[in-house]
């Protein structure tokens, strides 16, 4: 049997990406840093797509892998909008459909290194979506979601504010909260950095801000000398 | 400026550095069945994790495929979609050309020919596959990832299987036991919450919610109830 | 030499089944798993001294072993120490460390300090490189206040204001990142530190069960067990005590009382 | 990094201890007091290089006590050679020692991974200092005052703080001179940012 | 010279002794005859409009564009046979995916006419395929502003700033020469559109017809139906002036 | 075109919520059985058809697999229209080349989807027509008369007079002798809420009663013979 040479390995690679319901939608948050190895090579990279009107998608890992996702989907929305049928990809088709292909791709030991989190409206009947796939073809929706360090450091901090209030969390809530775990990852995270985008999808349309800075505390720290016995 | 670097193997939080590609995943769970006389309980828990993080507190594995018939899926969540997405094509290829839906006996065959079809590599399922057979009774059958399958009265599979079987093999098999209490609908999802209750307790890949279906002549009942989130 | 001659126990470790047991594992005989704390511990300073806190679910690879253990270890009065890791290293070191502290507070008189038995752990630590498999969250009050520390298995020490350890360590630093702040209130402190071990609990399935905190101050020390429950096991549809009688009986033979013939009989008195 | 001039030395970390990508003290106090006016930075094991600035902090007491003066620098840096060069196979550690003493006045210098050692006007070290050779090599002049100084350390981890994933948080300086130590701190968010235009 | 009978005219790969291919002015004849199809290329886009005849009142309103999206930047709108149309309309959108595949850029206007003139003038070629029953009008906007070309059957094609086909074609390039597109917006062209296809249209011989229009806009870069409120506009417009010019005779 | 002309007929119409097709089923002698007319390629979709069956077997299960395909890649119900068009796109490529034969068979394709009921013909020149009511296959022109003169009644009509409707729409393209049975029809539905299924033989009675005197006693003239079809006057019921 042919060894597994295709297997490739994450270059430029982006880091956590976080998704939550709230009130009126779905927001998604991610930092703008494309890594190479530790190197913090690009500071401006948009992690945070729009597909179609009603679906976002944020992504992490390697990049050049995102960028052909980013390509294929456009293909489909082209396909998609030329029949002009009054049919549309929904985030739930736009879900399974990246689902498919990532299953396939590891199916053939050639993974797409990505993980991705896709939200927007459900289907044509309306409600939200937010759902989330990995370079192994594994799905799932939840509230909260988080990919990278995200699931172990943001996951919790999202879980708690939003499990059982999505209906009721309003959009500067759902803001502050993810700016909360952005600023905790850029703490925690050495891939991170804390310049990030916010992308929200609900009934006026989809919106990606454009990139902005986190305001950072430090102050405790000043007075911290050396790290046991000797100060 | 310096750096200043604990070695990986210092810190016991475990740190998922991914270095090859392994196609397989474990996505944890349990899942369970048992067939009456004239009914069959399918259920399974919700959670799907991978490590030490919970992925989603409500991730189904239990599929209704026909109207006799649910299948319950444990292991790798992504191949568990795919399976029953393959079985439900070739449902719908039966339908076409016979214009009824498959019984639960030929689709337990069926199941078990997709399964070693990809023998080289597999499905990494775990199958129980649940039902009333053509005579009305309950039926349970269970798979391992390469299609061997066996007819039983009663299966637990998943993470928390090897907890479980053994209080089944004494509440409804009623093993060295004198008295064996009529097998019950009512027994049945009682035997089978505390099941799931407990298994909450002691193993970790299991819990936040367990959906059950009951199957009976009157077609097929979908509840859910909710299990310890730690 | 010969197999009876016993020697005297040296002290430390035993590795006279090292090679022995290489072999074992090599042949695929696997050795037996250890109890893990897969846990979450922290601890965090306040305007009037620290609070530690920790989990209490002990693992054994995927299975529970122990739905409310005491992670908490005592060092000395003024002294507590939550361990993560195996659960056997995290007892002997804590109690090997504790009664150290109390020999030297015997011979010198005074209170121990808190970097006397940090300093102690680190170097027991670095001496066996990590082999001993725990991370420790070490807090106690003395004459130079509040101190708090970790220390990792290899022996590394840190010293901040607030700390995790254990594998729900991300989820609980993620609560003290987004609240911690400088002089905070007893209760604000014990309430984020049960939030903190609570994102532990609920996001970490190595960590479990109920919340124990432990706050220290100068005047001593407040050790609160199960400090909060959220994880109270619901009751259960049925009882399964079986009746009497119950299992079958599959062959049965009764013989009288075996006489002795010969011999004298057995005093009984 | 250490930076020698003409009354004494700076030296200056950043704050980043990481666990694989994870971030497990995000304020560290990376310049560790060995003696009043000799300090060293460490990188590599956290472990290894604690423990051995620990002995070298313990030898450097008992020199001051039994020679009843300040070790010199120069005494320091060859602790830490001996102590690297001879445990070289269990330890992992890159040190810089930097410091101020009656016989040679400011002094640097670098013991890296093998325990060799080297007498620099300024040292770098560290997974960042591969980032800022160049910038370093470049805007480094002999006999810099002290301000001078301050300003080319500061810069120089910023710009590697930048870039370099494994390092971060805030900046720490230390200025020793024969006068004593005096300690400057720069948050995170109030790094140097000069080339940003 | 005529070609009935002669036999000349059973194959596309068969010259008459005057060097003509019946076959191809067959396929011509059958544009000639459909409803009639214009494009209009002004200062800040390109504008087409269609006369879709409605062959029974059965057919739900709205239904059988004769307008077609081949990419998110180019419009076809076609007379002729409607299913070669289609044909056509996805080798289209074949071109232009494969164009992305490539050069992830969407495809120059001269690029996509190239291509498809090339494939529709493949079909005269053979004996083994009849040529395409249509012409196209091709709507684009690429990096040097709007763009419009004519493809015929015979798989010539020309850039144009006006252009008609179909039936009323002679009328409406009349109509079209008066108009100085270069000056116009597509705002603008389309109340002339509306009015023009109205004016050719012969309420005696054809049934019932549907306007379409769509435009491409510089700013947009997309091609998309003209909206109903403007459309509706431009066709009570029209209405009017058919009216009043009625009046007048 | 003609073979669609010769192939029973087939009749088609929708409201705003739900489509009927209707299928005209022929025996080809006493001993067989009645040929099938409708097929369902999914949930949300059927044909009826009229022509050659094998073509349409062909056609359907592409149908099926591109139903599938959908569901498969995006987990939505294949778009009517998509599928429609995909099969014109099919039968065209056969009227351009040599050597290749067109379609043999006309569909009507009855189908919901989030766009609505919609109800095609797909014809054998790769054409097809988005239709509130139609009818195809033989003597359907009669039928098509039927439909003009009621269609603007089916917006809102519920799926019982839909069906009453169809069937008499397709009573007219029977032959003199000839009756509507429960054997010779067979009825398609589909609809918001209302999955595709079939009403074949026991289950058509009730609908057949609902006709009334029409079926009862056959009309007395009906102009249209096969081949020669005619707009005449066809007698019928207004209720």
């Amino acid at each position: 049997m042919e060894p597994a040479t295709r297997t490739q390995n994450p270059v430029v690679t982006g880091t956590s990406v976080l998704g939550i319901k709230y009130k009126d939608g779905i927001m998604l948050a991610a930092d703008t840093l494309a890594s190479y190895g530790s190197l913090a090579r690009f500071r401006d990279v948009e992690r945070l797509i729009k597909v179609g009107n009603t679906t976002i998608i944020g992504a992490s890992g390697d990049i050049s892998d995102f960028q052909y996702i980013t390509h294929l989907l456009e293909k489909i929305l082209i396909k998609e909008s030329n029949t002009e049928d009054g049919h549309q990809l929904y985030a739930r088709h736009i879900h399974e459909y990246l689902g498919r292909l990532m299953y396939g791709r590891r199916s053939k030991h050639n993974p797409l290194w990505n993980s991705m989190v896709v939200g927007g409206i459900r289907d044509g009947e309306g409600g939200t979506f937010l759902g989330f796939v990995d370079l192994q073809g594994t799905t799932y929706e939840a509230p909260t979601i988080a990919t990278g360090y995200g699931a172990y450091i943001a996951q919790p901090i999202l879980r708690k504010a939003v499990e059982g209030r999505e209906d009721t969390l309003t959009e500067e809530e759902a803001e502050k909260v993810l700016e909360d775990c952005m600023r905790v990852l850029f703490y925690r995270d050495a891939r991170s950095i804390n310049k990030i985008q916010i992308a929200k999808v609900n009934a006026s349309g989809i919106s990606i801000s454009d990139p902005r800075f986190l305001d950072t505390e430090w102050a405790f720290a000043e007075g911290i000398r050396g790290y046991g016995a000797t100060d | 400026m310096q750096m200043y670097e604990e070695q990986k193997s210092s810190c016991p939080v475990k740190v998922p550095v991914e270095c090859r590609f392994s196609p397989y995943t474990d996505n944890g769970g349990t899942t369970l069945a048992i067939a009456g006389d004239d009914f069959c309980v399918i259920a399974g828990d919700t959670r799907q994790s991978e490590g030490y993080s919970i992925n989603s507190r409500y991730a189904p594995k239990v599929y209704q495929l026909s109207n006799g018939s649910v299948l319950a899926t444990g292991g790798m969540y992504a191949d568990g979609v795919t399976l029953v997405k393959m079985i439900e094509q070739r449902l719908e290829w039966y339908r076409h050309a016979h214009d009824k839906q498959m019984s639960s006996g030929a689709l337990a065959q069926m199941l078990s020919t997709i399964l070693y079809h990809k023998r080289m590599f597999p499905y990494y399922v775990w199958n129980t596959l649940g039902g009333l057979d053509e005579d009305g009774k309950g039926a349970v059958y269970s798979y391992d990832p390469v299609g061997s399958y066996e007819k039983q009265k009663w299966n637990c599979s998943g993470s928390a299987g090897h907890l479980i079987q053994p209080f089944l093999d004494n509440q409804i098999g009623f093993t060295h036991q004198k008295e064996k209490a009529p097998l019950t609908l009512e027994r049945v999802v009682q035997v089978t919450k505390d099941a799931f209750t407990s298994a909450t307790e002691r193993d970790i890949y299991t819990g936040d919610n367990l959906e059950m279906f009951l199957v009976t002549q009157n077609g097929i009942e979908k509840t859910r109830v909710e299990l310890k989130k730690d | 030499m010969p197999i009876n001659e016993v020697k005297p126990a040296t002290g430390g470790f035993s590795f006279d089944n090292y090679a022995r047991n290489t072999m074992l594992n090599d042949k695929g005989f696997k050795a037996p798993g250890v109890i893990k704390t897969g846990t979450t511990i922290c601890g965090c300073l306040w305007k009037g001294g620290l609070v530690l806190g920790a989990d209490t679910r002990a693992t054994e690879g995927p299975i529970v072993a122990d739905k409310n253990c005491e992670k908490i270890h005592y060092l000395a009065p003024n002294m507590y120490c939550c361990g993560a890791g195996t659960a056997a290293d995290c007892d002997a070191t804590t109690g090997l460390i504790s009664s150290k502290l109390e020999l030297h507070r015997l011979h010198t008189g005074r209170q121990s300090r808190v970097v006397t038995a940090m300093t102690m752990l680190e170097q027991m630590l670095f001496k066996y490189q990590g082999h001993i498999g725990c991370a420790l969250v070490l807090g106690g009050v003395d004459i130079n206040g509040p101190q708090l520390y970790t220390i990792a298995p290899h022996g590394s020490t840190d010293k901040l204001p607030y700390v995790t350890m254990g594998s729900g360590s991300l989820a609980a630093m993620a609560i003290f990142e987004s609240r911690w702040k400088k002089d905070m209130e007893l209760e604000d402190a014990m309430e984020l530190v049960k939030d903190a071990i609570s994102a532990g609990i609920f996001n970490d399935l190595g960590s479990g069960s109920n919340v124990d905190l432990c706050v220290i101050t100068k005047d001593g020390v407040d050790y609160r067990r199960g400090y909060d429950r959220p994880n109270e096991r619901v009751q259960k549809e049925r009882s399964y005590k079986l009746k009497p009688g119950a299992s079958t009986v599959l062959t049965s033979s009764f013989r009288k009382y075996v006489e002795v013939l010969d011999g004298d009989a057995m005093d009984t008195s | 990094m250490a930076v020698q001039y003409a009354d004494g030395v700076i030296i200056g970390a950043d704050s980043r201890t990481t666990t694989g990508s994870y971030i497990a003290n995000r304020v560290t106090d990376k310049l560790t007091k060995v003696h009043d006016l000799v300090f060293c930075c460490r990188s590599g094991s956290a472990a290894d290089t604690q423990a051995v600035a620990d002995m070298v902090h313990y030898y450097l007491q008992l020199y001051a006590v039994q020679e009843g003066e300040r070790p010199p620098v120069k005494i320091a840096a060859n602790l830490f050679r001996e102590l690297c060069y001879t445990n070289k196979d269990g330890l992992s550690a890159g040190i810089i020692v930097a410091g101020w003493d009656q016989y040679e006045g400011p002094s640097v210098y670098t013991i890296p991974l093998g325990g060799s050692i080297h007498k620099q006007p300024f040292s770098i070290g560290g997974s960042g200092s591969t980032y800022i050779y160049g910038y370093c090599d470049a805007a480094y002049k002999e006999g810099m005052t002290r301000d001078e100084a301050i300003t080319f350390t500061k810069n120089s981890i910023a710009l590697a703080m930048s870039r370099d994933g494994s390092s971060g948080g805030v900046i720490r300086l230390a200025i020793i001179d024969k006068t004593g130590v005096e300690r400057i701190f720069v948050p995170g968010n109030q790094l140097p940012r000069f080339w940003e235009g | 010279m005529t070609s009935i009978g002669t036999g000349y005219d059973l194959s596309a790969s068969t010259y008459s002794p005057d060097g003509r291919i019946f076959q191809v002015e067959y396929a011509s004849k059958a544009v000639e005859n459909s409803g009639t199809c214009l494009g209009f290329r002004c200062k800040d886009g390109v504008v087409l409009a269609v006369e879709k005849l409605v062959q029974s009142k059965l057919l739900v309103p709205g239904s059988n564009k004769r307008i077609a999206t081949a990419d998110r930047h180019i419009g076809i709108a076609t007379a002729g046979l409607l299913a070669d149309t289609r044909h056509l309309v996805n080798r289209a959108r074949e071109e232009a995916q494969s164009y992305r595949d490539l050069y992830r850029a969407p495809i120059p206007a001269k690029m996509i006419a190239d291509r498809l003139g090339q494939y529709v003038q493949a079909y005269t070629l053979y004996s083994s395929v009849r040529p395409f029953g249509v012409s196209t009008i091709l709507a684009t906007v690429d990096k040097t502003g709007p763009q419009m070309y004519m493809i015929e059957p015979s798989g010539i094609y020309y850039g144009f700033y006006g252009c008609a086909i179909g039936k009323g074609r002679q009328v409406a390039k009349t109509e079209i020469e008066k108009l100085k597109l270069a000056e116009m917006t597509c705002r603008e062209v389309v109340k002339d559109a509306a009015r023009i296809i109205h004016l050719v249209h012969d309420d005696v011989k054809d049934k019932d017809f549907e306007l379409e229009m769509s435009w491409i806009l510089d700013s947009t870069m997309t091609h998309e139906f003209v909206p109903k409120d403007v459309a509706d506009e431009a066709e009570q417009l029209a209405k009017a002036s058919l009216n009043d010019d009625m009046d007048e005779d | 075109m003609e073979a669609v002309k010769q192939g029973s007929a087939s009749v088609g119409l929708r409201s705003k919520t739900h489509v009927v097709i209707l299928g005209l089923k022929r025996s080809p002698g006493e001993l067989a059985s009645y040929q099938k007319k409708l097929m369902r390629i999914d949930d949300h979709m059927g044909i009826a058809i009229a022509g050659l069956m094998s073509d349409a077997r062909v056609l359907s299960t592409y149908m099926r697999s591109e139903a599938m395909k959908s569901k498969l890649m995006f987990d939505r119900p294949l778009p009517i229209y998509r599928i429609v068009a995909a099969i014109g796109d099919k039968a065209q490529v056969n009227t351009q080349r040599y050597g290749r034969r067109p379609y043999g068979v006309g569909l009507l394709v009855a189908g919901y989807d989030d766009a609505g009921p919609h109800l095609f013909e797909c014809a054998p020149s790769g054409n097809f027509f988005d239709y509130y009511a139609v009818a195809i296959g033989a003597r359907s022109q009669s039928a098509k008369t039927y439909l003009e003169k009621h269609f603007e009644s089916f917006a809102d009509a519920s799926v019982e007079e839909l069906i009453t409707h169809g069937l008499r729409a397709l009573r007219d393209t029977l032959q003199q002798d000839k009756e509507l049975d429960i054997n010779n029809c067979s009825i398609g539905i589909v609809g918001k809420g209302v999955k595709y299924h079939t009403i074949d033989g026991e289950g058509i009675q009730k609908y057949l009663d609902l006709l009334g005197d029409g079926n009862a006693a056959p009309a007395a003239a009906t102009t249209a013979t096969a081949g020669a079809e005619d707009t005449g006057a066809v007698p019928m019921d207004t209720d």
